[in-house]
């Protein structure tokens, strides 16, 4: 027989999250959609686009602008038999609703003493460098990975988006799952097959010797690229994607973290309290007799995010910031 | 509860106030006595008692199904008995005991119940304000036909969430009664003075039909909500039930000095003329539908069922230490 | 803008007019120039234009003292300018450059600038009603008279805390201004999905005097808002203003094709009907307050103003890098 | 002349609150206090009595149950020439209040080039085992610490609490100031005279040699408790409050971590990225190779806080469980 060259198929990450959610809202009649000009306009960023010509407006709902009540009633669906995806514009607008995740959301299996449950996902959007100053930029995700009762989850790549929101939709709790405005237009493998991928399980995305680059949503694409130039350099680095915040895989960190013995963590969240503290913390413990330096822990400055391009730029990593840095960490001059 | 009314053949309107009556007694002589836990220390943290606005909770709850939904909030007691809790698991619940509603849990604050449509009492003032209409929702979209009851004190019109929900409601039509209870103040503050406008015109303005209504009177809070579920349940969108009530004890338990914010003849005054307890008592005894012996005998055969329900609660295990780990995820 | 009026000795009224229709062409004519930049790649980011709704922002700060406060949105190139922000800083601010009212950090949807009482733009819908309100507190406080105007669109109505600070403005007699720019969208969404009820009772349900104004018609909004902020400087309290009017353009310069969400007949209608340049134009010439001349010299003058100012800011430099961390603190 | 014993004037940590608060009102007109039942009432912990009667309902404002509403009247006033302190009840009811300080308070200075600035403090609460179940016992300042342009702080001690307090309401910026239910009765020392905490300063509350013990708030006194405790075992811990934990002093934390050479972090907040992670990636940059062990984190246990006592007590550090780490830490035995 002759072979024949499957060509893999190719989605943006933005494709690739309809796709999922397309095909959860086929298998399960209880799955809806939520939020701010999702139906027509298919969100701001297009992503949904189409959905509501296939499932009806009954079931992407365009809602006035009102986050802390169209959460709350996403949470009031989820425990009566719904299973609602909560469309949050800007992660920027969390500030509005930490009420409904935090305090009634996170907490109603916990304090009915598991009697009622909230199978409801909150998908919203991270990440700067879209000139959108300093209210439509942040990164807040640390506030949501520091409520027990929530789960977190940040995609790096289309094929992991998709596989990481079937399973946040089929998931029976309360799930945060944060896209990366900048890398909606990314374009990776999604095989046409149905996949899925657990929560709570992190992923090597880059073999290496020479230090562990633990990178989270699109900073795992700057770790990759950083780690590309390092190569150039004799530096192997290993690039890991927690892919959860959580549950969170500390196995995989830390095992990265004893093989490699020194350790970057990059995300896009504000550096101070951030969820790169967390990550450092974890690795510290579990891998410090191993370690031949301090975990060198990333994140965006310690400033509201600048509207002026210049002053913006500076205030994200960058695959340059993070060559420069791994370069210090691993002791090479420039 | 299976004391006989005072004669027999009473009509369908008499024997519901019997069971008002009854669900009302039921829920005075609960809070009297978790006041009474209270104070011999033999209950941890606080309580927020309902004496006074037992009508309230009775007379909404007598026109839901038991499959249709509720939530509740900090002052939760009596919403919760009128849904049909039962009162051995509320007091083990309030003890931090595992036989509790919510595994000791939830507390107070907290209790809640699938079996009774019970979506949870709330210790966020406004907090389930946006769980009612979620609930109602499911309710439209699954067209199973239930309504949900979202309580909250005045207090809560001052959290905007609420008027977020309610458009909402409105304009998508859902089956929801908002039931506000205004017992006048917002902990230790006159709800006059943190109030503006009017909270029926509110409603409106939100497009969604308001009444208002004797919070004293168990009868009429029933009639009135009766009617209100129809409109909701008939798919003609939400309702705002404004009932006005006066809680006769401290805002919690320990609020016992309550002079610098409420005169002592304004509570006299409503305990003496305006308990729902004495008015339904009242009805009943002139429309010949109770007697003296009836009354006596509903009193204590509630009081032996909450003595019963109470030793079992003190006497009931508190959760294994490691249970504290379960639940947080399902 | 130093043009004199066609005629010596014109009316009050008449000089108002000219004045109001002077700063519309203005705005517009910056926000054509905005459009213009963005689409030449220019301009970073995005800007939501304020080209047809111009006579609510000018009819507005018409009635106000350059002490007094606003506070804006999202579309807020049209308010900061009808406060009086200079047209050469606010192209510098759109252009990211040190010159900028906020050093360029700010950008479209924040400029601010304390010399003309602009509390700030905000990219959060409805996030500066808390702001404006507590600024009339403080001008209530500090007792210098001033008030508060607080501009956004009926997109806001959805946002609980708009009512949660009237309420507080009613219940405190604080002086402050809502103003409500209806123009029909909440982005690509039609007002009458997103909003039941009636904007005008809830205002009044919460104790906030309402009134409404052809949105399109300067001189109808500096009379009615003129009434207004006398009623709040005098101390009654609130005023809520519901003004109709519509956004000729996109939602921001990126919103090219709309017919899915809008009918062009009805884009249309409003660019030809109820253009508020056209509308006053038509009152300046039909009552002989101005001629084609001067409305020629008028645009002519301030096109040339506009062009300075665009130059000055694409010359402008950006701030440099270190400045990023200055301002954090103060 | 013949030697006068002074006794020193004790206060409980609540009345130093309102001592500070008294004579800030005092010193500046503007300077105002807005929340829940703070007039006739003075709170529900009763922490403010009898400033009503002294400064009037102009200057302490009950208001209706908009937190999201007053925290964004507190800004517009601190801009426009007053000084709020806003008072919110429960530490928990911080989601409703986040878009407000991280969107609005925190970024107006920023955002406006420096040109407005937000003189004012939220005042607020945190702290467990009050038997109050999980809407009203968390402890979650991690998330204010997070965001550029807000201050935080959480004072261990009633003399701390007044000078802190005093700094703050004279601070240009929001800062968020953090009280503990369960040390309002705490006495301790406060001079009768005028004195200032400044933001910024950590204190060693107990010196020692073996290990250090950083902790926040409440845990303070936890932790000198399991210090008491380790010195029967001949182990010596000292005890550092950063007091502030956003301006951050690193660098008393960093020289304590280097002299003792093993370090615990203690903080009530939940443990998973929480406020005892960023210290503990602060101590592991700067004292790396100074230590001898991991840094140990301990925070509350990541579940909602559950309402029944021994479920309660189990969530949160103790004397006995922090000493027992320590012992650990050290590599001793029990
Ligand atoms: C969001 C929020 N703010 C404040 C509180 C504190 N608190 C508990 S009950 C209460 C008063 C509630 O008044 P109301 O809604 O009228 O109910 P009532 O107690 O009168 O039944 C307050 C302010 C809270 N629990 N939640
Ligand atoms: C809290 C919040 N939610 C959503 C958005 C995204 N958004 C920006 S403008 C807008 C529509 C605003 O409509 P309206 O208030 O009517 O103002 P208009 O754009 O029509 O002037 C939305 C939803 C936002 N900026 N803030
Ligand atoms: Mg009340
Ligand atoms: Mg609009």
């Amino acid at each position: 027989m002759p072979e024949v060259a499957v060509a893999v198929r190719e989605l943006t990450l933005g494709e690739a999250v309809k796709e999922a959610l397309a095909e959860e809202m086929r298998r399960d009649p209880r799955v809806f959609i939520i939020g701010e000009d999702v139906a027509e306009a298919g969100t701001t960023f297009k992503v949904l686009t189409g959905l509501v010509q296939e499932f009806g407006p009954e079931r992407v709902l365009d809602t006035p602008i009102s986050e802390p009540g169209f959460t709350g009633i996403g949470v009031g669906a989820a425990m009566t038999g719904l299973r609602p995806v909560v469309d949050i514009m800007f992660g920027d607008f969390a500030g509005l609703i930490m009420d409904q995740m935090a305090n009634q959301a996170a907490k109603v299996h916990y304090m009915s003493g598991g009697r009622w449950k909230v199978p409801m996902v909150l998908r919203t959007t991270l990440g700067a460098t879209r000139r959108s100053a300093a209210q439509h930029s942040q990164s807040l995700h640390a506030w949501f990975c520091h409520i027990p009762g929530l789960k977190v989850v940040l995609p790096s790549t289309p094929y992991d988006a998709k596989g990481l929101l079937k399973s946040a939709i089929r998931d029976d709790n309360p799930v945060v799952f944060y896209e990366d405005k900048m890398m909606y237009k990314l374009k990776g493998p999604v095989p046409e097959e149905e996949y899925t991928i657990p929560l709570g399980i992190a992923e090597v995305k880059r073999m290496g010797e020479d230090l562990t680059i633990v990178a989270t949503s699109s900073m795992v694409q700057v770790a990759l690229g950083a780690a590309k130039l390092l190569e150039e350099y004799d530096v192997s680095a290993e690039v890991v994607d927690p892919r959860t915040l959580w549950p969170l895989d500390e196995e995989t960190l830390i095992e990265s973290a004893r093989k490699t013995s020194r350790v970057m963590v990059i995300d896009e969240g504000y550096e101070r309290y951030g969820a790169g503290a967390e990550l450092t913390t974890v690795i510290q413990a579990g891998a410090f007799y191993d370690l031949e330096a301090p975990v060198k822990r990333i994140g965006a400055m310690h400033v509201p995010i600048p509207f002026s391009p210049p002053l913006e730029d500076a205030t994200v990593p960058t695959e340059a910031s993070v060559f420069q840095a791994a370069m210090a960490l691993c002791g090479r001059k420039l | 509860m299976t004391t006989a009314p005072v004669q027999p053949g009473v009509s369908e309107d008499q024997a519901r106030a019997l069971r008002l009556y009854r669900k009302m007694l039921a829920i005075r002589l609960f809070e009297e006595r978790v006041n009474d836990l209270y104070t011999r220390a033999l209950m941890p943290g606080l309580a927020h008692l309902y004496i006074g606005e037992e009508a309230v909770a009775v007379g909404v709850c007598e026109a839901l199904h038991r499959d249709d939904y509720i939530t509740s909030t900090h002052r939760g007691h009596g919403h919760c008995l009128a849904k049909g809790a039962a009162l051995d698991r509320m007091f083990a619940e309030l003890l931090g005991k595992e036989a509790g509603y919510c595994k000791g849990k939830g507390g107070s604050m907290h209790i809640a119940d699938p079996d009774t449509g019970n979506l949870g009492a709330n210790a966020i003032v406004a907090g389930s304000a946006g769980i009612a209409t979620g609930a109602a929702f499911s309710a439209k979209r699954l067209g199973n036909g239930r309504v949900a009851a979202c309580f909250f004190g005045e207090g809560a019109l001052g959290q905007g969430v609420v008027y977020e929900v309610m458009n909402m409601a409105a304009v998508w039509k859902l089956p929801v009664i908002y039931v506000c209870e205004n017992n006048l103040y917002n902990e230790y503050t006159h709800m006059s003075e943190t109030t503006a406008g009017d909270p029926m015109v509110r409603a409106a303005g939100f497009g969604v039909h308001a009444e208002s209504v004797d919070g004293q009177d168990a009868r009429a809070v029933y009639s009135v909500t009766a009617k209100l579920v129809e409109h909701a349940r008939r798919g003609e969108g939400p309702v705002f039930l404004w009932a006005n009530t006066y809680r006769f004890a401290g805002h919690h338990v320990g609020d016992i000095s309550r002079e610098y914010y409420r005169a002592k003849q304004e509570e006299t005054l409503w305990k003496t003329e305006r308990d729902p307890l004495k008015i339904m008592t009242a009805w009943l005894t002139a429309n010949r539908v109770a007697d003296a012996t009836w009354l006596d005998r509903a009193h204590s055969e509630i009081q032996a069922e909450i003595e019963n329900a109470v030793q079992f609660a003190l006497a009931a295990p508190y959760p294994a230490p490691e249970k504290v780990v379960e639940d947080v995820y399902a």
